[in-house]
């Protein structure tokens, strides 16, 4: 079990909270684990054994360069954080108005009216 | 709410130093870990504080959430207009047409520090944006 | 009810997502392009922090789209919860 | 400048977005002009793809999978020319249906920039990234109203679409592992290699990525979201979303499957059964659940996905007349679709009702809008002297060429289902039992004359186009005949 399949793992058990909670608080916590789990996937993809964070300095000269960390994933997560930030920046405001309008966050109940 | 005097102490005088703290993880994002995005938000982050220890009227007093609007999309503007910019000095949308300079110094890496400056300043805003609309909007409820 | 056919669904198609990996963790494959970004990243962009290089020059425009979701994300906001005046 | 055209198609209408922002007072203009201007500067680009060439441009500089790259050719000019027309016409018809304020404006033509975005890119996580711009701001327009019904529903759209675009990208992530590029066509160059042995891993990535776009696409057990959105968001909106919004994925449906997962005949075979398979169970679905409804609305909602069933099936064929009809059913369902909701808006309007029964009478007090509905819904069901009719045609004669006379059974009959519920609704607007019964509201301020014309013409406009288009389906084909060609050249490597 390495960090491959346990970020496989989150995922579904995010997709488990997206589709079995009725509290659409729940909900959204269900997609921040996904996205989580989508980070956490393209991170270890990009890991490499003993490697170094992907920064040079001054010490690390052209000859003597160590085992660097592949930095494509981790700019691309640097993005898909942000996304997942407006999205459930969005769902949570989305969340006040549905409360507002009809004073419960049951989606039994919200499906009922 | 009402927070009391140790809270409101303690946040002013951290508050300098959370700031400093998110200007130098902008400035160095370059150069070392850290960048627009991280700095932006502890940039954000020190005035929630502010604001949660203050209180929402002495928040609105100093910034004016109009302002802060504008200021975003003139800076998603300036962003652009850095990327026709590219084509106007005869490269590509987006090319760092900036001198690269030396490498290690703050000015160095083309636009790289200007865009860090613009994304940080732009976090900032929204973080902050996004906690006073979601804050200001409770007492309607 | 919801709960006795999610589940076994879940696990069965995590189980056959997690056997079909053939990554090995610690190791990846076709590094060619990570090794130009190592090794020419500092001289294409002057930056020291790669991941910078690739967040703010090769990839630029993501970083541009980006920046206008999170704009997105608090006009919606302030959309959503404006007050009428 | 010329060199530089295909990413000034994409920005200026966000620049143009922005500066609503800026000036609010004149958003409708400047949403116009900044389509305007895209469409102008796409033309210009015309006669170098329509001759077969494609447009590769860098951006920063960076060639190939080091940087991103933009990508036109035929398939992504025919479609961000459906997007740009569509566009002109949501925003005309937008200024009759309501006094929308400069925020509407924004999300509508930052859409329109992020569907432009999606077509024209090369890379596969840029996609993502403008996928979720766009589905970021289709949220904001389903919930334009601020209705409880319609908050619900764009509720459920974020949900679903948060995890379809997570889905979306684990599939990126899986090919980003097994190929370490991310550029479209690098993927598509080595991916006989990796497949062979790697091929559970790429079979995953796969379904991953249908999974992904088929969410957002509405095909069959995925399609929950999509009734609710497309019939609670205000009419323009609803136009908009079924018209082209559905098309995009459809677009990276053909980029993505056909361009990289095609390289190989025998994956290729297995996926265009897949296809097929879908597409008549969205098809069936889509039809029954279509004559059930009795929201008028609602209806044209699930006719969208019976119709996307058909755009899947030409798929699946896999011939070149099954991608002719397949492309040419896209335009002419994006055609008829906003027409006949355009038509749905101005009845809404009008009678106050969204019911089917609200409708009775309605063929005598507009028989203008009436006709255009009448031959927009024959389009859909698939008579002569229709654009819909041609390609559905097509399809059918590619099916039978193919040897699937099973798929042209199942298209018949859901074309009859098709035919009922249309015509239940036509027969309702002819129903004079119970003329006028109710006196409807009075329409509209002072200026509403003023505006009625662009309430009218656009529908009047598309109907013509259809008409059109049914009696010289030459002028649809020629304009799609390079995609075509593109997408046959993938496909057999």
């Amino acid at each position: 079990m390495n960090p491959i399949h346990f970020s496989i793992l989150l995922f579904f058990i995010g997709l488990y909270g997206v589709i079995n909670k009725n509290n659409l608080i729940k909900k959204i916590i269900g997609l921040t684990i996904l996205n989580g789990s989508t980070v956490l996937f393209f991170i270890s993809i990009g890991y490499r054994e003993n490697g170094i964070a992907p920064i040079l300095s001054e010490e690390l000269s052209g000859e003597l360069m160590p085992v660097m960390v592949n930095p494509v994933p981790q700019a691309l997560m640097l993005t898909a954080i942000v996304i997942g930030v407006s999205v459930t920046a969005l769902a949570l405001a989305l969340i006040v108005k549905i409360y507002e309008k009809y004073k419960t966050l049951n989606i039994q109940q919200l499906l009922k009216e | 709410m009402k927070s009391s005097n140790i809270i409101k102490t303690i946040a002013q005088k951290l508050f300098p130093f959370i700031t400093l703290f998110g200007i130098y993880l902008i400035l160095n994002g370059h150069l070392s870990p850290g960048g627009g995005f991280q700095g932006g938000v502890v940039l954000g982050t020190a005035v929630i504080l502010l604001f949660l220890s203050y209180g929402i009227e002495a928040t609105e007093q100093k910034v004016k959430m109009r302002c802060l609007s504008i200021l975003e999309e003139a800076i998603i503007l300036f962003f652009i207009f850095l990327g026709i910019l590219g084509i106007s000095t005869g490269y590509f949308f987006l090319k760092n047409f900036l001198p690269l300079g030396r490498a290690g110094q703050i000015l160095s890496a083309g636009f790289m520090p200007l865009l860090n400056l613009v994304i940080g300043i732009k976090v900032a805003a929204g973080i902050f944006g996004i906690f006073y609309i979601l804050f200001k909007y409770r007492g309607e409820i | 009810m919801k709960k006795y056919i999610s589940i076994p669904f879940l696990i069965i198609i995590t189980i056959i997502i997690i056997t079909s990996i053939g990554l090995e963790y610690g190791n990846p494959r076709n590094m060619e392009f990570v090794k130009y970004y190592l090794e020419q990243g500092l001289n294409d962009t002057g930056a020291m922090n790669l991941v910078a290089a690739v967040y703010l020059d090769y990839r630029v425009y993501d970083t541009l789209i980006e920046t206008v979701i999170l704009f997105m994300a608090v006009a919606g906001i302030t959309f959503f919860l404006q007050r009428r005046k | 400048m010329k060199n530089h055209l295909p990413i000034l198609i994409i920005i200026l209408p966000l620049v143009f977005s922005f500066l609503i922002l800026l000036f609010r007072k004149y958003a409708f203009y400047l949403s116009l002009t900044g389509i305007f201007v895209s469409l102008f500067f796409l033309l210009r680009l015309s006669s170098k793809i329509l001759r077969g060439n494609r447009i590769i441009y860098h951006l920063g500089g960076w060639e190939g999978p080091i940087g991103i790259n933009l990508v036109i050719d035929g398939l992504s000019f025919y479609f961000s020319f459906l997007v740009l027309c569509a566009g002109i016409f949501i925003v005309l018809y937008s200024l009759y249906e309501e006094k929308y304020s400069s925020t509407y404006y924004f999300f509508l033509l930052l859409s329109t920039s992020s569907m432009l975005g999606i077509i024209f890119t090369g890379d596969i996580f840029n996609m993502y990234i403008f996928y979720e711009l766009l589905t970021i701001s289709t949220y904001l327009m389903i919930a334009y109203l601020k209705k409880g019904e319609s908050l619900k529903a764009s509720f459920n759209y974020l949900i679903m679409g948060g995890v379809g675009l997570s889905f979306f990208l684990l599939g990126v992530g899986f090919l980003y592992a097994l190929f370490g590029v991310l550029d479209i066509s690098h993927i598509a160059e080595r991916f006989l290699v990796i497949f062979s042995f790697n091929q559970q891993m790429v079979m995953v990535a796969f379904a991953l990525i249908l999974i992904g776009i088929g969410i957002k696409v509405a095909i069959f057990p995925l399609h929950g979201w999509l009734p609710d959105a497309h019939s609670l968001a205000p009419s323009s909106v609803s136009a908009l979303l079924s018209g082209i919004t559905v098309k995009i994925g459809i677009y990276c449906l053909i980029r993505l499957l056909y361009h990289i997962f095609c390289s190989e005949e025998y994956f290729f075979i297995r996926t265009g059964q897949i296809y097929l398979i879908l597409g008549s169970i969205t098809l069936l679905f889509g039809a029954t659940m279509a004559l059930a409804q009795i929201d008028l609305k609602r209806l044209l909602a699930f006719s969208t996905i019976n119709q996307i069933g058909i755009i899947m099936i030409g798929f699946g064929i896999g011939t070149k007349a099954g991608f002719t009809g397949a492309l040419f059913h896209i335009l002419n369902h994006a055609i008829l679709k906003i027409s006949l909701f355009f038509c749905a808006g101005i009845i809404i309007k009008k009678t106050g009702s969204r019911l089917l029964q609200g409708l009775k009478g309605f063929g005598r007090r507009e028989p203008l809008i009436v006709l255009s509905f009448t031959i927009a819904s024959m389009g859909m069901i698939g008579i002569p002297s229709v654009n819909g009719f041609i390609s559905k045609f097509i399809i059918c004669s590619a099916a039978i060429e193919a040897g699937f006379p099973l798929i042209v059974v199942i298209i018949i009959i859901a074309s009859v289902i098709t035919a009922a519920y249309y015509f239940k609704i036509i027969a309702l607007f002819f129903d004079l039992s119970e003329t006028s019964a109710k006196i409807t509201k009075p329409f509209g301020g002072k200026n509403a004359s003023s505006r009625i014309i662009f309430g009218y013409w656009p529908v009047y406009v598309l109907t013509g186009i259809s008409v059109f288009l049914g009696i010289f389906p030459k002028f649809g084909i020629n304009l799609l005949e390079p995609a075509v060609k593109l997408i046959l050249s993938n496909f057999i490597p």
